[in-house]
């Protein structure tokens, strides 16, 4: 039974989602607009059970005196939005808004500013001429980064059309074989999925 | 050197590049390109009073690229007196697009729910781009500011795709394709982007296919669009940084070649 | 056998849905059609699609041998656990930011989980699973607990290590390249559905000089993880690795269906090119 | 300048410390950005999906089927308990279902069936011949060879799938070019932010 009811409840919403898909009757429609919105709560969920998880896992750890002070500061930061959006509500003017604005966002603007200097030092390490194929690689990055700059342009008028030549012609094509090839292995998975015969999520009995 | 110091001294070098030209700043004209010209186009000669949908998909992160990208877009729906019903797919994008709406808002006159309105967010994306081919109310019963949606004047006569004609999904991420997918493979909704650099190449087919009306790209492309409405903003000022910084990648990719066929070549000889 | 039960339950089900959905017909006289002519094309396409993996399962089953060719990256995997565990150092294994369990991307990369925590779990290794979903932290979980189980060394596995940080991207993006830099993980696997944060963690692990094998079916990152990874798996390749490892018969046997689709793709491209030629008034190939 | 410049400014300044190297002043502002993000989806949750999805419609618009997920979605709580945790099965068997179900279609349109119908472009056109329609057939048939499992990569299909890698590296490569500019654009927001909001050294 532990295994049977989720595998057929799998079979069940796989079949209605894959066949509504087909259909633009209304009732194909309202079918499909419940499902989602059982699968947007059922997620929500989930979302408080990992934050309950990450909760016990950070007490467990402070307990053992393991990292004591951050894992306290992790814990005051999640306490305080909430309350922060209790108190204040989330509208514009909030304190749980200012918290977001002068907190949150700059430090994830941040982190992903970081990136710009990954990808210098990717630049430098990555791109060595060793075979053939490292060198179209080399060659085309060289190409673009040169075409994609406004200065480039003054000098030549050629750089900008190579580059989007580039881009629309074989690099396209690599891509739509990249794609094609993902939507197969993404169908043939879900499918194998469906019939239950792969129950990864099932692990463990 | 070791590892760790020749990171440092990559890492110093752009700080140092990007820095010192931000600090000179020279402004440069870019010509547009076709994908950029066309969603200028679309918008400059859609009638007045049109209903434009503009969808903030992204994060807080992609800010500084998304803002200049956003702000032009805006600024041409508003001048030419579209309707603009915003909303956002992504929770961080909601307060952002809020602001920087209301914010051009100001600067054309615009007055809340006659001229535009701001629905909020909604997770589970898929189900919200659906949800609005059927109704735009059911799937926001209210505004981000709490009014019922059907209070707002702009919406009377609105309420699914039918009513609307382009959706402009400023996005740092997939979700472009989700409106392509499901709002334009479902309910013929003609969709446009506004995207992040990096997220070009990854649309290529989708626009070439013409499942995507247009894009406006990256910094660049904001700079283009500044131009085309003959305005100056964050896309035209950081291009001199933008250019440096790709002078320095370049100089970086040099560099470690020459290095590594040196080597090679003591190698070999040995 | 259950292959074929199955397949009579979905059939049922089929049956039963179409049933219902008639029965309510009289009342819905005014709605939309039941059939959408535009979908049409997909729903031909995704019969003959079915039909070939049924078929190909069918014919892996009934015991013939198929072999699929040497995916580079793969031999990798064991010589980034050997290398971890020489150097009595941990793993550290990512199934991205930008996945959930629902992906099909997820659940190949659970796949190759599976194969790796029985490696680690044989030679006593930390395996270090940090998620940015509790859905896939939960099922991480049972995958390795099963994989310690296998191995003989229950008592290996640590549901501490496998364990959920922020869903913010670079919330999670931060937190990883912490655990990277403190833990120094001998070797990085990277497999999943990867964002922005690809680079930042494949350069972080760079920086530490782990070994780092990358897959991914995000097309934008596949770059970055050519240029900073020392193995990719590129797009399908994840899929196609996770049958390798696991030697799952009906893996492979998907990956038989999706070759064969392959050249039936291939072949209705050059078609329409040379009709194209022919006749350049025809449209037929566009849906 | 207001306080929350200057918030901005500091955190800013103590995760780009990371560049560094791994240190407490880092240590600190990511364990804050972890619980703040936490803390942050929490609220948006709760407020988009637990009360205008579920408790809204619930109580005041007597929706009574939403039960149903209710119940589902507290299953997911049995994990905590080893004897009921198979009950989270439950709702994660539907989760995966459903999104399967949808994945089949929508992944075949968009990803196969479309990418396959725009890779076909008329040689000639306009009475002139297009290499492009050529360079793009090649691309796609010979990259698709290149993910062609059932054969080793030898022969006839190892030189077309060698040529296929050729492609795959051009699409890399002019990704890579594409997406520096990208990332250099945030480093330059964050540039502007501290040279002119935070420092004041941009007027």
């Amino acid at each position: 039974m532990r295994t049977k009811i989720p595998l057929l409840i799998c079979l069940i919403f796989g079949v209605i989602m894959f066949a509504q898909y087909f259909s633009s009757h209304e009732l194909a429609l309202s079918v499909y607009n419940s499902i989602l919105e059982w699968w947007q709560i059922i997620f929500a969920f989930t979302l408080f059970v990992g934050v309950a998880a990450f909760m016990k896992n950070s007490l467990r750890g402070i307990s053992r005196g393991k990292d004591t002070p951050y894992k306290i500061i992790s814990l005051v930061g999640l306490i305080l939005m909430p309350v922060l959006a209790i108190i204040g509500g989330t509208k514009i003017g909030s304190p749980f808004l200012w918290s977001f604005e002068n907190m949150l966002a700059p430090m994830q603007a941040t982190v992903f500013a970081l990136l710009a200097f990954f990808v210098a030092s990717a630049s430098f390490r990555g791109f060595r001429a060793r075979t053939v194929s490292a060198t179209i690689l080399l060659v085309t990055a060289l190409i673009v980064l040169l075409g994609r700059i406004p200065m480039a342009e003054m000098i030549s008028e050629t750089f900008p059309k190579v580059t989007f030549w580039i881009q629309n012609y074989p690099s396209m094509a690599a891509r739509r074989a990249i794609l094609i090839g993902i939507g197969l292995g993404s169908m043939t998975t879900a499918l194998r999925v469906i019939l239950g015969i792969e129950r990864t999520y099932l692990r463990g009995e | 050197m070791d590892r760790l110091k020749t990171r440092w001294l990559i890492f110093s070098g752009l700080a140092v590049v990007v820095v010192a030209a931000y600090l000179i700043n020279i402004k440069f004209k870019t010509e547009p390109s076709p994908a950029t010209m066309k969603a200028y186009e679309f918008i400059e000669t859609l009638p007045e009073s049109s209903v434009v949908m503009f969808s903030f998909d992204h994060e807080a992160s992609s800010l500084p690229e998304i803002q200049p990208l956003a702000l032009a877009l805006l600024r041409h729906a508003f001048k030419n007196d579209l309707k603009i019903i915003g909303l956002s797919l992504f929770a961080e994008g909601t307060a952002i697009g809020y602001d920087l709406m209301t914010e051009t808002a100001a600067e054309y006159d615009k007055q809340y729910g006659v001229d535009y309105v701001f629905l909020g967010f909604k997770p589970q994306y898929i189900s919200a781009i659906l949800g609005m081919g059927e109704s735009i109310r059911r799937v926001f019963p209210e505004d981000y500011l709490g009014n019922p949606t059907d209070n707002a004047p702009i919406m009377s006569g609105v309420d699914s795709y039918d009513d609307i004609t382009m959706v402009v999904s400023i996005a740092d991420g997939d979700r472009t394709v989700y409106w392509v997918e499901y709002a334009g493979a479902r309910y013929g909704q003609e969709v446009m982007a506004g995207l992040t650099a990096a997220m070009i190449t990854s649309y290529d087919p989708y626009l070439s296919s013409e499942q995507l009306y247009a894009v406006v790209g990256g910094l660049r492309g904001a700079a283009e669009y500044e131009n085309l409405l003959d305005q100056r903003g964050g896309g035209a000022r950081g291009m001199l940084a933008q250019s440096a910084a790709h002078l320095y990648i370049i100089a970086l990719v040099v560099t470690g070649n020459i290095i590594y066929f040196r080597n090679r070549r003591r190698r070999g000889g040995k | 056998m259950r292959l074929y039960r199955r397949i009579t339950v979905l059939s049922i089900c089929f049956i039963s849905i179409a049933g219902t959905v008639s029965a309510s017909d009289a009342v819905q006289a005014t709605s939309g059609a039941w059939l959408n002519p535009d979908t049409l094309p997909t729903l031909i396409f995704s019969l003959i699609s079915l039909l070939i993996v049924l078929f190909s399962i069918w014919w892996v089953k009934s015991g013939r041998k198929f072999k699929i060719r040497e995916i580079p990256g793969l031999k990798a995997v064991d010589e980034a656990v050997g290398r971890a565990t020489e150097m009595g150092s941990s793993i550290l294994y990512t199934p991205g930011w930008g996945g959930d369990i629902q992906r099909p991307t997820t659940i190949a990369s659970m796949n190759i989980l599976s194969s790796v925590a029985l490696k680690t779990a044989e030679y006593d290794t930390r395996l270090i699973y940090p998620t940015h979903d509790p859905v896939i932290m939960a099922v991480a979980q049972e995958v390795v607990r099963e994989s310690c189980y296998k191995a003989g060394h229950s008592d290996r596995f640590k549901a501490d290590d496998i364990f959920y940080i922020s869903s913010s991207q670079f919330g999670y993006a931060a937190a990883v390249d912490g655990i990277i830099s403190r833990e120094k993980p001998a070797s990085i696997f990277l497999l999943g559905t990867f964002e922005a944060e690809s680079l930042i963690l494949a350069e972080t692990g760079n920086s530490i000089g782990s070994i780092q094998i990358a897959g991914t079916d995000s097309t934008i990152q596949l770059a970055f993880f050519i240029v900073a990874c020392d193995y990719t798996l590129i797009g399908e390749e994840l899929f196609a690795a996770s049958g390798y490892l696991s030697g799952n018969e009906s893996i492979l046997s998907s990956v038989k269906a999706q070759d064969i689709i392959k050249i039936l793709i291939s072949l209705f491209i050059v078609t329409a090119m040379i009709w194209a030629a022919i006749d350049p008034s025809s449209t037929w190939w566009v849906f | 300048m207001d306080i929350g410049t200057i918030v901005a400014g500091l955190l800013t300044l103590a995760v780009f410390s990371f560049l560094y190297r791994d240190n407490p002043v880092y240590k600190a502002a990511e364990s804050w950005l972890i619980g703040l993000s936490i803390g942050y989806a929490l609220v948006i949750f709760w407020q988009t999906t637990i009360i205008d999805l579920l408790l809204g419609p619930l109580f005041t618009e007597s929706r009574y089927i939403l039960i149903i997920p209710l119940i589902l979605g507290l299953m997911m709580f049995s994990r905590f308990s080893k004897s009921i945790s198979w009950l989270s099965r439950i709702p994660i068997a539907l989760m995966i279902g459903a999104g399967a179900g949808v994945a089949i279609p929508a992944m075949l349109y968009a990803r196969t069936l479309k990418q396959m119908s725009a890779s076909v472009m008329p040689m000639i056109e306009n009475g002139s011949f297009r290499i492009e329609a050529i360079v793009v057939v090649v691309g796609v048939i010979s990259t698709l060879a290149y993910f062609y499992f059932s054969r080793e990569h030898r022969g006839f299909t190892g030189a077309t799938a060698k040529l296929g890698t050729y492609f795959l590296m051009i699409f890399f490569g002019a990704t890579f070019g594409y997406t520096v500019m990208s990332r250099m654009s945030t480093f330059i927001g964050r540039v502007d932010f501290l040279l002119t909001d935070f420092l004041h050294l941009i007027k």
